[in-house]
């Protein structure tokens, strides 16, 4: 292993693993988990250390693992790990092709994370696609082929990027890209820009998002939280590592904001807005998610367009935060659906009496996602706030606002309509979700509670990666952290969240209170012993009523359109071949003429 | 040792017209001798082209020296399309073990035959047995095309030949005007004398030869006949179409293009003929609901990149052009082979009615890593052609060139998602199992796919001398 | 139903502790009128800027978690009664009840009706009686007054009845209804 | 900062907390009262909310559906009083230097997420439909709300409320600065404190109470507790945005003097704010839902975004910086 070096362990031990995984038949996924955990674990000793390789395999990849590809491979190996121990009891049958799509993704991603070349940022950049493809395909059939086109299409985006360094460069290292003028910035920014958008699902590159993540949850998990940090990466690599700020600054700023990425950020404010709306009405568990997870990153692409020091550092950590809790939302889910077997919202209700500690993680994930103080999530929203406050961009701040008080309502959507309210009958022996959920879920609700209580901590290797891309490093102290406007220190709200706690404790410990059963309650007298008293059910009716005016328009729909009209002009060009020889021979006396006529006419 | 490498040509000749013999012992041997032929050619196309990696071979038969003589010109280009043909014809030839059709001896001799003409298209050094060898394959492939001797194997025969030998009486004029003009016909030799031509004459020459050899490579418009032939013609007979003749076709085209008129200011055109050739090929491969039908244009799609790799013309794009002509030969090959399998196995060539058929592993592996290899995913052999010529027209500056090839391949990537889904969707149906003359090949050629996708560095090495070949060398 | 003991025992001596419970409980009556019969016209103006019976702390709530007071304003058909006595065990100890009009007392004009109850103090304890058809508010006025007095007193102990002959009081229910879930 | 300057601090912050809670239930004795004057009534006491609060927590017996039910109280009354914690009262800064506007705007979703958790946990629909006419009266309300908070922030350029004091005592109160911002912020301050006519959540004539329906006892105690604190939290917030916190004298150069005279002015004030509350509840009926929505993000939302734009339009052209 030490012959190939980081290529090796982060590489290729997922890929012989997937080979291996493959040939144990029913203990394929346990296997792979063993496979993952290897690279997770065998980062640790690389904490702040800068090494490159260079592999030969007749094109060259030059490989390097620094802070920055740390950070996010940490982050992701974390993810496939517990994903994988999630799927132990979730993948029933076909578990063999599962462990290995898994692993060829993350060998993929890793790839990506520590390629330093165009070319093999490419290679690694299909693998990934296509194996996430091949895991999509295996729930939801139809929707795969809508995925894989996206993936497509912004692989093209970037071999268009690409393609542009390398007419101006003739290589494809990262390093080499001197002497390019402006305008060939601006294109090669642009593309690399939307085809790693599309792995974001910004907005309107978004509709595979919702179909995609209705596949296996666990895979999900993987999909949502990780793969598309992916392309948070690559547009920070593109923007502020391979082009730079000077680069960014040289399309002229607009108060220190680059041009180029101001109209980006505008973008992520308002696939923040749209996302979290359009999560609001679903009923569909995974869906509600998937919405949520666009508008997510939609904060993640407003602090990446920025680019002040703040921003960025805030778009990091979010991306970080949004990886932890949205996976462990995806698994709770799971878990859910593995136990009780629906997907619906207004069909749960309950659970969380019946699965405890399933809800506490969840609950804590909400908690993250919502913003609420007492976790690692409201730090990145915090600072992503200050950033657009503190440079007056009066049309960001607002919509990220208002997004982050709509992502109250699905957050008590899920909380109330699959945890709390009425457990229905049917539910009545449900039991807890199996201990290898439990272990994954907790491994992945860890860092949301150090990092929310120790903020320096990650905060400190935000600004190495920071420093290395030319930026200011964010200023913070162990607990607590200051933006130009403002500052918030997290163990005296802690501490200070305990005592109040503890006083609400003693008041509240003073009677002792008796547990009824969840039918004796106030039914103007009745008290039916059969009854469906879960009102979850078209949830937010009212607000959908007053939305739908704007609802009624879906970018969806327009694309479907779209592509309708290109099968029809197909089917008029196949015409072009009459199944009958004459015109062939015409054609080739045509061709002929043509080609004789060019010629002439060329000399 | 040093082979001769009309050895690749004369033991195919020699076998052929060895096999009537052979079938009045016993006919039930005839698959074994030829596969054991085949497979014998391809480790001599092995050995030759290591030698000649170490310096082009010129092997002069019958003593004639040229300008004069016939001559064998195999450089390292040659020997590697060479041994790629010869290992796709010995693959093929497994699966040709279920034709159960009579006349068997025919089949054989014939696939030995158009083995025989490919090699040597893509060996000769002289360009009246260019001609020749054209013709042998030509006529083989006739014959083959229409084995099935039902409508459709009549139909695409025929259309077949009637563009094939309007196609080599093009080439027959282009080498008259040619001989004509230059009394020679050896290529090296009409190369450097071609300033001695007229122009306008050399323009005609030229375009005679493109067309000759544009139908057999399935250049648009010439390539009519591509789906109603592969379509007629037996399983295994298509994939030799698509891995042999097509391949033998473009070499040709190659050689006309760079090795003896070495235009430059022509070469946008062939590139605009290229992308057209994908572009139609494509998206008219989308609407097709028959699954060898969408084969063949989608295969038509695959040789305008390659003709587009060779307009394109930097070194870089050359080399993608290349690296996709072997690609495509295994790709296409084991695609056809599935498709052979899967007719077979649904009893119908509808795709919508193939529901579950991949979902045996055998089949569905090989069948799952072939789409992908010609999708152009890494890391699979059929990434690094796409990828390559693409630079290379990003090199030249193409870039809308470039936009509507990528969006005609998001059109190919559909439709291959679409079969795929099909191909894996749930359904209770059951098929009949592969046996070992189907599923061997398809796993041959998935190893060799997944192989060099993965240390593709023996290939690169042989296309690094891709720029002595454009200087107009071997 | 099991009593909570005395939380600060330590700090406060049982009898005060009982004395000042009553002494809130009956400054803060959060009552729930069941609107049997007519006797529920009679609130509004007991409610309202006329007789203001806020004045002594008395609001209407919404939910008998909430309710210390549940007033049976009327006659008492059996089903409704069915629906009295759940309301009355929802509401939380210390709990009071008073009964509007002479038709919870003896039946009144219903006396020989077939579906209803002649008292209600065999289902239910109450804990005062307001006579009259129908009671005038200042009739009303004045038994919150007087229910008031004898919270002060301890003598409005019905909740502490009902669980002490829980029981019989059940029996008592299930003589009139057939079944509880109809 | 030594350990008894700490264990002082934390003594005033007690002191402070259990002052506004007091307030609170006196402010709301005082509405009950002040509603019952203008309705022609005699009214309680204004301590009758003291009374009831006693009562409920002396209560005998008290019932709850499972564990997660004890959220609401637990979080309710502990988030509320750390969301007081982070809010100058009369000056005096409490943690507000610790903590900045934005995160006093997620503590304050603290206690409502554990009582949205609570109701949510008892069976009863009336609660879910409750607690859904909340969360989509706070989208109504933030919208605006949310936009004249941007306006102070990119005015008087800062994030931390502490700091917001000192430049409004030593530029111009917020109200005078900024009096369209002003405007709007009391219309959504009436839905954040959901009186009349955005008393949707709780309409008890309608869903029962609301979250509240399952509560009794114990449990309907703390909620008093609770929302006798969010009184003062509003108000004080309103006061200390728009009306300097109340800050009259300079506690650096008065000291002890100033913080009594800054607590009492502070205490007229919020008494002002509430009380302009308590006489728009008193006279008005109630919106639906949907009403309350399309009304908040038309013409609120409309005269906040005018306030913002006046504000950007300070701060950034005429560069009139505080």
């Amino acid at each position: 292993m030490e012959i190939l070096g980081i290529f090796g362990i982060f590489v290729l031990v997922p890929l012989i693993g997937s080979v291996i995984a493959y040939l144990f038949r029913k203990y394929a996924v346990a296997v792979a988990a063993i496979f993952a955990a290897v690279p997770s674990i065998a980062l640790y000793p690389f904490y702040d250390t800068n090494v490159s390789r260079i592999i030969n395999i007749g094109v060259k990849l030059n490989l390097t693992l620094d802070p920055t590809t740390w950070f996010f491979m940490l982050m992701l190996d974390t993810l496939a790990f517990s994903a994988l121990l999630f799927a132990i009891p979730y993948i029933k049958k076909a578990q063999g092709n599962f462990a290995t799509l898994i692993l060829v993704a993350l060998a993929g991603a890793n790839g990506v994370l520590m390629a330093r070349d165009f070319l093999s940022l490419y290679i690694f950049w299909e693998m990934m696609s296509w194996a996430t493809y091949l895991l999509i395909l295996r729930k939801s059939g139809e929707y795969a082929r809508r995925y894989l086109l996206f993936g497509v299409l912004s692989a093209y985006f970037i071999i268009m990027g690409i393609g542009i360094v390398y007419y101006y460069t003739g290589s494809f290292l990262y390093s080499a890209t001197t002497g390019i003028p402006m305008s060939g910035w601006f294109w090669i920014l642009l593309f690399l820009v939307l085809g790693f958008g599309v792995k974001m699902a910004v907005v309107p590159l978004h509709v595979w998002a919702p179909y995609a993540y209705c596949a296996e949850q666990p895979f999900v998990a993987f999909l949502s939280g990780g793969l598309s940090k992916l392309g948070t990466f690559g547009i920070l690599m593109a923007m502020y590592s391979i082009a730079g700020i000077s680069i960014l600054q040289g399309f002229g700023t607009f108060r220190g904001v680059s041009l180029f990425g101001y109209p980006f950020a505008l973008l992520g404010a308002i696939t923040a807005f749209i996302g979290t709306v359009l999560a609001i009405f679903q009923d569909d568990l995974r869906k509600l998610l998937a919405y949520s997870s666009i508008g997510q990153l939609g904060y993640v692409m407003v602090g990446l367009g920025l680019g002040t020091s703040l921003a960025l550092g805030g778009a990091i950590f979010h991306a970080f935060n949004h990886a932890f809790f949205k996976s462990l939302l995806f698994l709770g889910a799971g878990a859910v659906i593995y136990r009780t077997g629906k997907y619906k919202i207004s069909e749960m209700g309950g659970l969380g009496y019946k699965m405890p500690f399933t809800f506490l993680f969840v609950l804590f994930a909400i908690f993250a996602l919502a913003g609420i103080p007492i976790t690692s999530g409201f730090i990145s929203k915090w600072m992503l706030y200050e950033a657009a406050i503190a440079k007056k961009f009066v049309f960001i701040a607002p919509l990220m606002l208002i997004a982050s008080v709509g992502a109250f309502l699905y957050c008590f959507r899920i909380l109330y309509g699959v945890f709390l309210g009425q457990l229905s009958e049917e539910h009545k022996d449900v039991k807890e979700a199996p201990a290898p959920m439990l272990a994954a879920m907790f491994i992945l609700m860890l860092p949301l509670v150090i990092f929310s209580i120790v903020p320096g901590w990650i905060l400190g290797w935000i600004s190495k990666i920071l420093v290395s891309m030319g930026l200011k490093p964010l200023e913070y102290s162990t607990f607590a952290y200051y933006s130009p406007i403002g500052n918030a220190n997290m163990l005296i709200m802690w501490i200070a969240f305990m005592l109040l706690f503890m006083v609400s404790m003693i008041i509240f410990m003073m009677k002792k209170a008796r547990v009824v059963d969840q039918l004796d309650n106030y039914l103007a007298g009745e008290a039916p012993t059969q009854v469906q008293l879960h009102a979850a059910h078209n949830f937010y009716k009212p607000l959908k009523d007053t939305w739908a005016p704007v609802l009624k328009y879906s970018i969806n729909r327009a694309y479907e359109k779209f592509s309708q009209f290109f099968v029809e002009g197909f089917k008029e060009i196949r015409k072009m071949y009459t199944e009958n020889p004459q015109d062939y021979a015409a054609y080739m006396g045509i061709a002929f003429l043509i080609f004789v006529l060019v010629g002439w006419w060329l000399l | 040792m040093m082979v001769q490498p009309v050895l690749l040509i004369a033991l195919p000749l020699f076998f052929a017209f060895l096999l009537p013999l052979i079938s009045l012992w016993s006919k039930k041997v005839l698959k074994y001798v030829v596969m054991g032929v085949m497979a014998f050619n391809a480790i001599l196309a092995f050995i030759v082209l290591i030698e000649a990696l170490k310096a082009p071979i010129f092997d002069i038969i019958a003593g004639f020296q040229p300008p004069l003589g016939i001559v064998l010109m195999v450089g390292p280009l040659g020997a590697f399309i060479a041994l790629v043909i010869n290992v796709a014809a010995f693959v093929i030839s497994l699966y040709s073990a279920t034709v159960t059709k009579e006349p068997l001896l025919k089949y054989y001799m014939l696939s030995l035959l158009i083995l025989m003409g490919a090699t040597g298209m893509v060996l000769t050094g002289d360009l009246f047995n260019l001609f020749v060898f054209l013709e042998v394959t030509s006529i083989a492939a006739y014959g083959l095309a229409s084995y099935n001797k039902d409508r459709k194997g009549f139909e695409g025969a025929l259309k077949y030949v009637i563009m094939g030998s309007i196609g080599s009486s093009f080439v027959l004029i282009g080498i008259a005007i040619i001989y004509a003009q230059l009394r020679t016909l050896n290529m090296l030799d009409i190369a450097t004398r071609l300033g001695e031509m007229d122009p306008y004459t050399k323009i005609v020459a030229f375009v005679s030869l493109f067309l000759g050899f544009g139908v057999e490579a399935e250049m648009f418009p010439l390539n009519a006949w591509v789906p109603e032939t592969y379509d007629g013609a037996p399983h295994p007979v298509s994939a030799m179409f698509a891995s042999m003749s097509a391949k033998s076709g473009i070499f040709a085209l190659a050689r006309v293009i760079f090795t003896i008129f070495a235009f430059s200011n022509y070469l946008w055109f062939v590139v605009i003929m290229g992308i057209l050739t994908v572009f139609f090929g494509e998206i008219i491969a989308y609407v097709q609901k028959n699954i060898k039908r969408m084969l063949a244009y989608s295969s038509i799609g695959q040789m305008g990149m390659i003709i587009m790799g060779l307009g394109i013309g930097t070194v870089l794009s050359v080399q993608g052009a290349f690296f996709q002509m072997f690609s495509h030969a295994m790709g296409k090959a084991l695609l056809f082979i599935a498709a052979g399998y899967m007719i077979y196995a649904a009893g119908t060539d509808r795709m919508d009615k193939m529901k579950g058929i991949g979902r045996n592993p055998l089949i569905g592996i090989p069948l799952l890593i072939g789409i992908l290899s010609i999708m152009g995913m890494p890391p699979f052999i059929g990434f690094y052609g796409k990828f390559y010529i693409l630079m290379g027209g990003f090199q030249q500056g193409y870039y809308a060139i470039i936009a509507l090839f990528l969006a005609a391949s998001i059109v190919e990537v559909a439709y291959y998602a679409r079969f795929i889904k099909i191909a894996f969707e749930k359904s209770e149906r059951k098929y009949p199992a592969p046996n070992i003359w189907v599923y061997a090949p398809l796993i041959i050629f998935a190893i060799i796919i997944v192989l060099f996708g993965i240390y593709p560095k023996p290939v690169m090495d042989i296309l690094s001398h891709v720029a002595a070949f454009l200087a107009g060398g071997a | 139903m099991t009593d909570n003991p005395n939380p600060l025992p330590s700090i406060i001596p049982e009898k005060d502790w009982k004395k000042i419970q009553r002494m809130l409980s009956k400054r803060s009556l959060w009552m729930i009128h069941f609107c049997t019969g007519c006797g529920a016209m009679e609130m509004p103006p007991t409610m309202t800027s006329r007789y203001d019976m806020e004045r002594f702390g008395i609001i209407p709530m919404a939910t008998p978690r909430q309710a210390d007071l549940l007033l049976v304003t009327g006659y008492v058909a059996v089903k409704t009664l069915k629906r009295i006595v759940r309301v009355y065990e929802q509401m939380q100890d210390p709990k009071y009840v008073i009964s509007f009009g002479s038709c919870p007392i003896n039946g009144g004009l219903y006396w020989d009706s077939y579906n209803t109850i002649k008292r209600l103090d065999k289902y239910i304890p109450v804990d005062l009686y307001i006579a009259g058809c129908m009671p005038r508010p200042e009739a009303i006025m004045d038994a919150f007054l007087k229910l008031m007095k004898d919270i002060d007193e301890g003598r409005a102990d019905g909740w502490l009845r009902y669980r002490k002959y829980y029981d019989k009081y059940r029996a008592n229910q299930m003589r009139v209804f057939k079944r509880w879930d109809e | 900062m030594s350990i008894v300057n700490i264990l002082i601090q934390s003594t005033l912050v007690a002191l402070y907390l259990f002052l506004a809670i007091c307030i609170g239930l006196l402010f709301m004795g005082i509405a009950r009262k002040v509603t019952a004057r203008i309705q022609n009534r005699v009214g309680p006491p204004i301590y009758q909310n003291f009374i009831d609060v006693g009562k409920l927590l002396a209560k005998k017996t008290n019932i709850k559906h499972n564990w997660i039910f004890d959220f609401a109280p637990l979080f309710a009354l502990a988030g509320v009083l750390l969301a007081l914690a982070y809010l100058p009262m009369g000056g005096y800064k409490m943690l507000s230097g610790t903590g900045d506007l934005i995160l006093l705007l997620y503590i304050i979703a603290i206690p409502a997420l554990g009582f949205a958790l609570g109701s949510g946990a008892s069976a009863n629909p009336n609660a879910g439909v409750g607690v859904m006419r909340a969360l989509t009266l706070m989208l109504s309300y933030e919208m605006p709300f949310l936009l004249v908070l941007l306006a102070l922030m990119i005015f008087y350029n800062t994030a931390s409320l502490s700091t917001l004091l000192e430049k409004q005592m030593s530029f111009a109160w917020g109200i005078v600065a900024l009096p369209i911002s002003a405007l709007a912020a009391d219309i959504a301050l009436q839905g954040m404190m959901m009186e009349k006519p955005f008393d949707i959540p709780i309409a008890p004539h309608e869903i029962a109470s609301g979250p509240l329906v399952e509560f009794g006892g114990k449990y309907l105690g703390m909620l008093m507790l609770y929302s006798a604190g969010s009184v003062v939290l509003e108000t004080t917030l309103f006061v200390d945005l728009f009306l300097g916190g109340g800050v009259v004298l300079n506690p650096a150069t008065y000291g002890v003097v100033a913080y009594v005279v800054n607590y009492l002015v502070w205490f007229a004030l919020i008494f002002v704010v509430w009380m302009i509350a308590v006489f728009i509840n008193a006279v008005f009926p109630r919106f639906r839902i949907e009403q309350a929505f399309k009304f908040y993000w038309k013409w609120p939302t409309v005269i906040a975004a005018i306030g913002l734009a006046q504000a950007y339009i300070m701060s950034v052209f005429l560069g009139v910086i505080p």
